[in-house]
């Protein structure tokens, strides 16, 4: 008995001892290190595009094994050819069997070759479409209705090894075309098509085909897979055939683009550029690989860093304020802080009264000081916003849309805010009593009555529960506190996500609720959430506005293929927004990201949305040691 | 026997089916479902979210989808992940298993054998200052906020001291080039501890029999146990696996320190309650008449009986620690049934949930049963007749 | 402790005083002797004077808040300091500095002092109700009301709780009293019902109760004069640990961000940490030190004062 | 003969919340080796107490406030821990009150019986004890096959006679037998007092017999010690002490017990409760219970003293044969007794010898 417990006290000290003697297995291996938070969970381009579209799997699979036709070319989110050669040739008409439909030509690159050696050609970009169409990308789910768009796109066609046709049902706009179809991914058609075939065979082919584990699929981009621990690592390997290695895109100061590549001479550019030369980005990849830690938490994340175990803190939402205080003082690793495509909001359902009187719309936006909250109370976490289109989107933000009550004291904005309430009919049983010059409140405005003449029920609004986002919580908080200054009796009512989710889009009975998106580059979400027919169930206008005169302006944007009178619409379309507010859009918050910076380095950190927005640019990043 | 091993097996059966039932029942009548997700982007159609729902079956009633869940379940079928699709919830549960096995199991015995230990020594010196000492300390960490615990360990020893490593339950540098996967090596390691354990344990109880085994006995199974233990430790060389091994372990440390502070406690102030009951019974006494030293007085007498009710709170601890372990591998990167369980649950996805609290549920049941058997084996006093117990 | 129910011929009162009368002085005498009990227990003695202690420190909130504090600064959840950088260590005006958010901590320990009493204490007395009316039922009137109860309780027995909770948390967020009403259910209805049945069921088979059930004493009667006093004590005592668990389990969800709660110790560590400020201890010790040490103390206090009433209640672990 | 045991003033207190409890006071007697000595008195009077304390096994409130005890010549409480256990169960046995719960649930009763032995006789193998178990296991009357089994598979007076077995197992000197046979009916009970009596012959070894049975004690004692609240008050020769009690408190005790076939007689009941021993009343600690008490009594603490050879006693107003008036007439005019104190106990004494035939008895205490 005694000499057990004796014996295993000494084995537990030993491995204790040894443990802590035994240095862990340290040694750099060459490769870019990463952590991220979750694991990926497919291999497979159709689940991860499909149902398991999570941006893990995008970071460490789709985005570094695939190429496609068209790209934007970072920094600037530049559209320039990848694959094609040139700028797809024209839409235009052709009658095919009987239909009408709209054609477009494809040249593509001859230099580009999957990591077998064999050469990518047009049977790998008709295969690419083709293949996912008679699957019905509806059914793949995910992004594929989205990027092989089947209201859009026919099929498309060889017509010689390196030219491909592009048969269109309609006339696609911007986003359909440019910024859906043709940056699909491409794919090995030996590889793929005797899956498909399999798959087709199956009793559920979509299901067959998600199930499908691509072990050894040749890649087109600048990394292949490597090796997955599940749960613990993810190691992707430089691609030795990647066609694109030592290719030279050059930014200049009037937007235009050059791409050369020395290596097999192949030659692009935009128009022809002038001007100062801002950026030139040499295409790597100039790491033998990339290594994705996977941890569980941003504290283990942040030590990590420090520690050196990892380069760059892979993560959508980048890190907390609280940490880049710690990790500016860390020796050998540096901060960035990037804006970011997105806004957190605040909406009335419109199909409530008094909700759907633009002026009391309009006076909330007043009432609310975006400067006061984002400066004092967040201390610069997070940055005021008005426009549906973040500033940082730079191309498409219209800096004159009106913006509300901006630049106004406390006082001044009652006094405005009850104006407007006052031009629409309101009255109060007690009027808000302010001074001015003391800039004090000095008695709360009460019993708002409405312009029917009832006196307004209090309505709760809906904002998230200080632990899912305590930003959006303090922001509501705050916002419903202003309201009732002058005697708009809104509640503040934190709630769950899941439930603030299900009573705005699935059952659209709400009053008032602040929530938030994330956006894409091209502002197509104008479209998709103030246009009438999204105000149905399951629609992304569950606030129920309806404008036809927007929706008419912002048919025509969708539809527009030329940028410039594009950019116009959008403009046009953010003042109404900003004057309508259909959504009071209140702040967002800034990206920080950090690397080691003795051990890596970037072409540039300044990039809309960080550098997780490319994946933390695995294909241009330099290793210093 | 027979009659009481049907029964409960029964009892067993019929509980997980209404416990199965009430998880299903519960899950689905949280708000919103996996197409969801789906409400995020826009360009999405409404119709791919429609032909999601039929795949995933979500567009039929739920009775129907109930029965055919238990329909599957019973055959061993957990159902298809919805974050997943079309990944096969039992695959991903598997996936995770044997991590949470190994590191929980070593955590709850370790734990369980410190609390014994300890509980025994200040039940006997009750009173005294060792005894006020560890009850307060004991409480004190049993109390302690976990997740906060968690990171002051890995600050003090993984961050500043660093001694040990960070998070994780591997070294990705050293792994890159591993001919094994991990759950290869935690298979392994959990066969040759099995090994190791049976065979110390068929060791003395053969060549150790009876109440004074003779010197050379006693260095025949010594030297037996560590030609043992060399034998493992060779084959893991030999299989090149033992610097693996060795990883695993290191990475181990952390959490089975902190699971080990925070749950000793539970364990030390149960022996102490029970062994402050035994210490008063007769044959104690007795034993101390008897002139037995008083080393072999608590253990073999005090200690012995009062083992039993902490036995069970081994067993049922050890079951719950298992995806209990949210917490845990959140915090020390150790992804494992807990984890997934807890993602599941916030991606709506029901089956995956669902397979991981029947888990949970099922490893219970059987930790009852060891439990019970256990009781036997400790207790002569016990043994199971035709009735089938509560 | 184990009789305390008023057994014929002790009380020395005489018989003209009304009945009440009297069981109050035998209960009033039996509390006294628990009490001496109690005392010698070292460990219940520190868990009281912290609960006092505790219970002190939440008392002064509202004080506070209606005296000294100004609300717009020291409001635990929407207050806010203009006059710092946030979050700023402990000073004059922030005895224990402000949180990321400027809000001022020792205004949000205080505040939430009487909320954790809140939800440990109503969690508790409700697992408790449930857990002696449902154990006493099942011990006195046998049969299919036992069957049924303790089936129940063997199922909420195999339900992992803090998983469950954060999985239904992760769902719906729970609010304060939900939660509260939910641990004490799940409590209630599990463990405690069984080892509160078996105590009922040892006093339900002792003389006394079927002399009552002669003398015409209705059920009723019977399981609220005679077998409930004898339950309660070691329902007390399961309270005092129920109260741990609730505030354990809050802090957890807190902690994951799954409930509902606009302030909490737990949700103190967790805006710290969702804020990234957790990971440096010794720099920013007064954003977790403060609640953990507060959630470490209170739950010790309870379970303390548990232990102490195990010596009470059991007599065996007395010492002699 | 040789004096094996002697207990000189022993005086120990219990440390209680409430104070010292004054569990033995000034007890002193000494045994022969050989020799059986009973100990009666009621419940709480120390007898136990004087048990643990020749074994050294107090609790740890317990303190040794004077005296000693010594034995074969060696004062027990100058021993280290070491010594005195190395001497328990070698030199001193016992057995226990009850004998239900002095054995290992959880171990067989051959082994526990083994390890005592191997234990004290390191020298012993393993199978040699085992052999000695099994011949004890005869001794006794145990079937041999049974010392694998569990104390639960046997029957209560089995495990009375495997306590037995194991207290014979190192051939003490002496064996202190606390109540060994309370537990037991009546038929077994007498069945084991006379097993013991022969092994004890058999092997000429001492004995110390605590009971609050005076028909036990009556039984199978040499000498027979009456013990009231701590204090030993009368002690002497089975014979004379039974036949002549001169202590009001051994008189009052033998009337407290029902004779088995005796003639009928009304139990005198000792009016009053033993005293508090936190604080005993002053004088004799017997007094205020005492019918022949006198002021005397309540004042001065009777001395301990040799009356005959043999017989000591510690009483002001020692009964002498022909005073026992005062005790009958009680007895009387609580019934209709008209007993002689003298034959009663003579009858007593026969009958109880007798009982263990077989002849009916509905079962005492």
């Amino acid at each position: 008995m005694k000499s057990w417990k004796g014996t295993l006290a000494a084995l537990i000290i030993t491995i204790l001892v040894v443990a802590i003697a035994v240095p862990g297995f340290a040694g750099s291996s060459g490769l870019y290190e990463m952590s991220v938070f979750e694991n990926p969970t497919t291999l497979n381009i159709f689940s991860a595009t499909g149902p398991q579209s999570t941006v893990w799997n995008d970071f460490v699979a789709s985005s570094q094994y695939y190429t496609s036709l068209y790209g934007l070319a970072q920094p600037y989110m530049t559209f320039v050819p990848s694959v094609a050669a040139d700028m797809p040739s024209e839409l235009k008409q052709e009658k095919i069997g009987g239909n009408t439909y709209y054609t477009s030509i494809v040249k593509m690159r001859k230099d580009i070759k999957w990591s077998n050696n064999t050469s990518l050609t047009a049977d790998d970009v008709a295969f690419s479409y083709n293949a996912v169409l008679d699957m019905d990308p509806n059914k793949l789910g995910g992004n594929w209705p989205s990027i092989v768009d089947p209201t859009v796109l026919e099929r498309v066609e060889k017509v010689d090894n390196y030219t491909v046709k592009f048969i269109l049902k309609e006339k696609p706009g911007l986003a359909q075309w440019q910024y859906g179809v043709l940056q699909t991914y491409l794919l090995n058609k030996a590889y793929w098509e005797p899956v498909f075939a399999k798959a087709k065979k199956a009793s559920d082919p979509v299901k067959e085909l998600l199930a499908y584990e691509p072990i050894g699929e040749p890649a087109a981009g600048p990394f292949m897979f490597g090796k997955w621990e599940k749960g613990a690592f993810f190691q992707n390997v430089a691609n030795p055939a990647y066609s694109m290695k030592g290719q030279i895109t050059t930014f200049y100061e009037d937007g235009n683009v050059t791409i050369v590549n020395p290596k097999t001479g192949f030659k692009w550019q935009s128009s022809k550029p002038t001007g100062k030369v801002l950026l030139k980005v040499t295409e790597g990849p100039n790491v033998s690989g990339t290594l994705y830690r996977i941890l569980g938490n941003q504290a283990a994340a942040v030590m990590s860093l420090i520690g050196g175990q990892v380069d760059f803190i892979l993560n959508s939402l980048g890190l907390q304020r609280g940490f880049q205080e710690q990790l500016s003082q860390a020796q050998g690793v540096s901060t960035i802080e990037n804006n970011v495509n997105g806004f957190r909001f605040m909406m009335f359902n419109l199909r409530k009264y008094p909700f759907n009187i633009k002026e009391f719309r309009q006076a909330i936006s007043i009432l609310i000081d975006r400067e006061y909250i984002c400066e004092s109370v967040l201390q610069g976490i997070a940055f005021p916003q008005y426009s549906v289109v973040p500033p940082g989107n730079a191309f498409w933000y219209n800096p004159d849309a009106p913006q509300l009550g901006k630049g106004l004291t406390r006082t001044q904005k009652i006094e405005q805010a009850v104006k407007v309430l006052k031009k629409a009919g309101f009255s109060w049983e007690v009027e808000p009593e302010i001074d001015l010059k003391k800039d004090k409140l000095i008695k709360r405005g009460k019993g708002l009555i409405m312009p029917d003449g009832k006196k307004m029920p209090s309505f709760d609004f809906m904002v998230m529960t200080a632990g899912y986002d305590p930003l959006r919580y303090t922001f509501g908080l705050n916002i419903a506190q202003w309201a009732k200054d002058v005697g708009i009796p809104m509640e503040a009512a934190p709630t769950d996500f899941n439930v603030v989710s299900d009573k705005v889009f699935e059952e659209q009975d709400f009053d008032a609720a602040l929530m938030g998106w994330s956006l894409t580059a091209y502002p197509d979400h104008m479209r998709w959430f103030f246009h009438s027919d999204q105000a149905g169930e399951g629609g992304f206008n569950p606030q129920g506005y309806t404008n036809p005169e927007f929706d008419k302006l912002a048919d025509a944007f969708m539809a527009e293929s030329d940028m410039d009178t594009a950019r116009k619409q959008a403009f046009k379309l953010q003042e109404i927004l900003s004057d309508e507010l259909p959504y009071i859009v209140l702040f967002d918050t800034p990206i920080i990201e950090a690397y080691r910076s003795d051990r890596i380095e970037y072409p540039y950190t300044e990039i809309l949305s960080g550098l997780q927005r490319y994946g933390a640019l695995t294909s241009t990043v330099k290793l210093l040691k | 026997m027979r009659r009481y091993v049907f029964g409960r097996v029964g009892q067993v059966i019929l509980t997980l089916l209404i416990y199965i039932t009430l998880v299903y029942f519960l899950l689905q009548a949280m708000p919103g479902d996996i197409t969801m997700m789906y409400l995020s982007n826009p360009k999405i159609p409404q119709a791919a979210r429609e032909e999601l729902r039929s795949q995933l079956g979500l567009d039929q009633s739920l009775f129907i989808q109930y029965v055919s869940y238990m329909k599957n379940f019973f055959r061993g079928e957990l159902g298809v992940s919805f974050s997943q699709y079309p990944k096969p919830v039992w695959d991903i549960l598997m996936e995770k298993l044997p991590r949470t096995f190994v590191l929980f199991l070593t955590a709850n015995i370790l734990s369980f054998y410190i609390g014994f230990v300890l509980g025994k020594v200040i039940a006997w010196r009750r009173g005294k200052i060792i005894d006020h000492a560890a009850t307060v300390v004991g409480i004190t960490f049993w109390t302690a906020f976990y997740p906060l615990l968690a990171l002051v360990v890995i600050w003090i020893f993984a961050y500043n001291l660093k001694w040990l490593p960070l998070n994780q339950f591997i070294d990705p540098r050293l792994w890159t080039a591993a001919p094994f996967t991990a759950n290869q090596v935690f298979g392994n390691m959990v066969c040759g501890a099995a090994i190791v354990a049976i065979g110390i344990f068929l060791i003395f109880f053969y060549l150790l029999r009876g109440l004074k085994p003779s010197r050379r006995s006693r260095v025949y199974a010594w030297s037996a146990t560590a030609a043992l233990i060399a034998a493992v430790v060779f084959v893991a060389v030999r299989k090149g696996m033992l610097i693996y091994i060795w990883d695993i372990t290191r990475h181990m440390i952390l959490p089975v320190l902190t699971l080990t502070l925070i749950n000793f406690a539970g364990t030390m102030l149960l022996m102490r309650d029970s062994m402050l009951e035994t210490v008063q019974e007769d044959y104690v006494l007795a034993a101390r008449a008897k002139g037995l030293p008083d080393r072999v007085v608590r253990d073999r007498y005090a200690a012995r009986t009062a083992l039993l009710p902490t036995v069970t709170s081994l067993v049922l601890s050890l079951a719950s620690s298992m995806s209990g372990g949210m917490v845990t591998e959140t915090m020390f990167s150790w992804p494992g049934l807990g984890q997934t369980l807890f993602t599941a649950a916030l991606a709506n996805d029901y089956p995956l949930a669902t397979g991981a609290l029947a888990f949970t549920g099922i490893f219970l049941l059987i930790a009852h049963f060891i439990a019970d058997i256990l009781y036997a084996v400790l207790d002569p006093r016990i043994t199971y007749t035709g009735q089938s117990g509560i | 402790m184990n009789e305390l129910a008023p057994t014929p011929g002790t009380g020395s009162a005489s018989l003209t005083e009304p009945l009440w009368k009297i069981r109050w002085k035998l209960t009033r005498r039996s509390f006294a002797q628990s009490w001496e009990i109690f005392r010698e227990s070292r460990i219940g003695m520190i868990g009281i004077i912290l609960i006092i202690a505790f219970g002190i420190f939440g008392a002064l909130w509202p004080i506070m808040i209606n005296t000294v504090w100004d609300p717009m600064v020291y409001d635990p959840v929407v207050g806010f300091d203009p006059m710092s950088m946030h979050p700023s260590p402990p000073s004059a005006a922030h005895l224990l500095g402000t949180d990321p958010i400027g809000r001022d901590i020792l205004a949000q320990l205080m505040y939430s002092t009487g909320r954790e009493f809140l939800l440990g204490v109503l969690s508790a007395v409700i697992t408790v109700v449930i857990g002696t009316t449902v154990g006493t039922a099942a011990a006195y009137y046998g049969g299919l009301i036992d069957t049924v109860f303790m089936r129940i309780a063997d199922i909420i027995l195999l339900f992992p709780f803090i998983p469950l909770l954060v999985v239904m948390g992760s769902m719906v967020k729970l609010s304060f009293l939900p939660f509260a009403v939910i641990m004490g259910v799940l409590g209630g209805f599990g463990g405690i019902t069984i080892i509160l049945k078996a105590q009922a069921l040892s006093v339900s088979v002792r003389p006394y109760i079927d002399a009552a059930r002669v003398a015409g004493g209705s059920d009723f009667h019977i399981i609220v004069s005679h077998i409930i006093p004898n339950v309660l004590p070691l329902s007390f005592l399961y309270m005092m640990f129920s109260v741990t668990s609730a505030i354990l389990s809050e802090a957890t969800l807190s902690f994951f961000g799954v409930l509902n709660i606009d302030m909490s110790w737990g949700m103190m560590i967790h805006t710290a940490d969702v804020a990234g400020y957790l990971f440096d201890f010794a720099r920013y010790w007064w954003l977790w030190a403060p609640s953990g040490l507060a959630i470490t103390l209170f739950c010790a206090a309870f379970y303390m004062v548990g232990r102490g009433l195990d010596e009470v209640v059991n007599p065996r672990l007395r010492k002699r | 003969m040789d004096t094996l045991l002697r207990l000189e003033d022993l005086t120990m207190h219990y440390k209680t919340k409430a104070g010292w409890v004054q569990a033995i006071d000034g007890v002193s007697f000494s045994l022969n080796k050989g020799q059986s000595l009973g100990l009666v008195g009621e419940s709480g009077c120390g007898k136990t107490s004087i048990a643990m304390s020749l074994m050294r096994l107090l609790p740890n409130n317990a303190k040794l406030v004077r005296g000693r005890v010594l034995f074969g010549g060696q004062d027990l409480y100058a021993l280290s821990d070491e010594e005195i256990r190395k001497l328990r169960w070698k030199k001193i046995a016992m057995i226990f009150q009850a004998a239900m719960n002095s054995l290992n649930p959880v171990y067989s009763v051959g082994n526990q019986i083994i390890e005592a032995i191997l234990t004290h006789e390191p020298e012993t193998s393993e199978e040699e004890a085992r052999e000695r178990v099994k011949s004890l296991f005869e001794l006794v009357g145990i079937p041999a096959e049974r010392m694998g089994h569990y104390p639960h598979e046997y029957s209560g007076g089995m495990k009375q006679r495997a306590v037995i077995a194991m207290a014979l197992a190192c051939r003490p000197s002496l064996i202190i037998a606390d109540e060994p046979t309370t537990a037991l009916d009546v038929i077994v009970q007498d069945k084991i007092l006379r097993e013991i009596e022969d092994i004890r012959c058999k092997i000429n070894m001492s004995m110390i017999y605590i009971s609050h049975d005076v028909s036990v004690i009556a039984e199978v004692s040499d000498v027979v010690g009456v013990m009231y609240a701590g204090k030993l008050l009368e002690l002497g020769p089975a014979d004379d002490v039974f036949k002549k009690p001169r202590n009001p408190y051994t008189y009052s005790l033998m009337y407290a017990y029902p004779s088995i076939l005796g003639e009928k007689h009304d139990l005198v009941t000792i009016p009053g409760e033993p005293p508090n021993l936190l604080a005993p009343p002053a004088g004799c600690r017997f007094h205020p219970r005492c019918d022949w008490a006198t002021k005397e009594c309540a004042k001065v603490e009777p001395v301990w003293h040799e009356i005959a050879n043999g017989h000591y006693l510690a009483c002001h107003n020692p009964i002498r044969t022909e005073a026992v008036k005062p005790c009958v007439e009680q007895v009387a005019a609580t019934g209709n007794a008209q007993v002689a104190a003298t034959g009663t106990v003579t009858e007593m004494h026969q009958v109880t010898a007798k009982g263990g035939d077989g002849n009916g008895a509905s079962g005492s205490n």
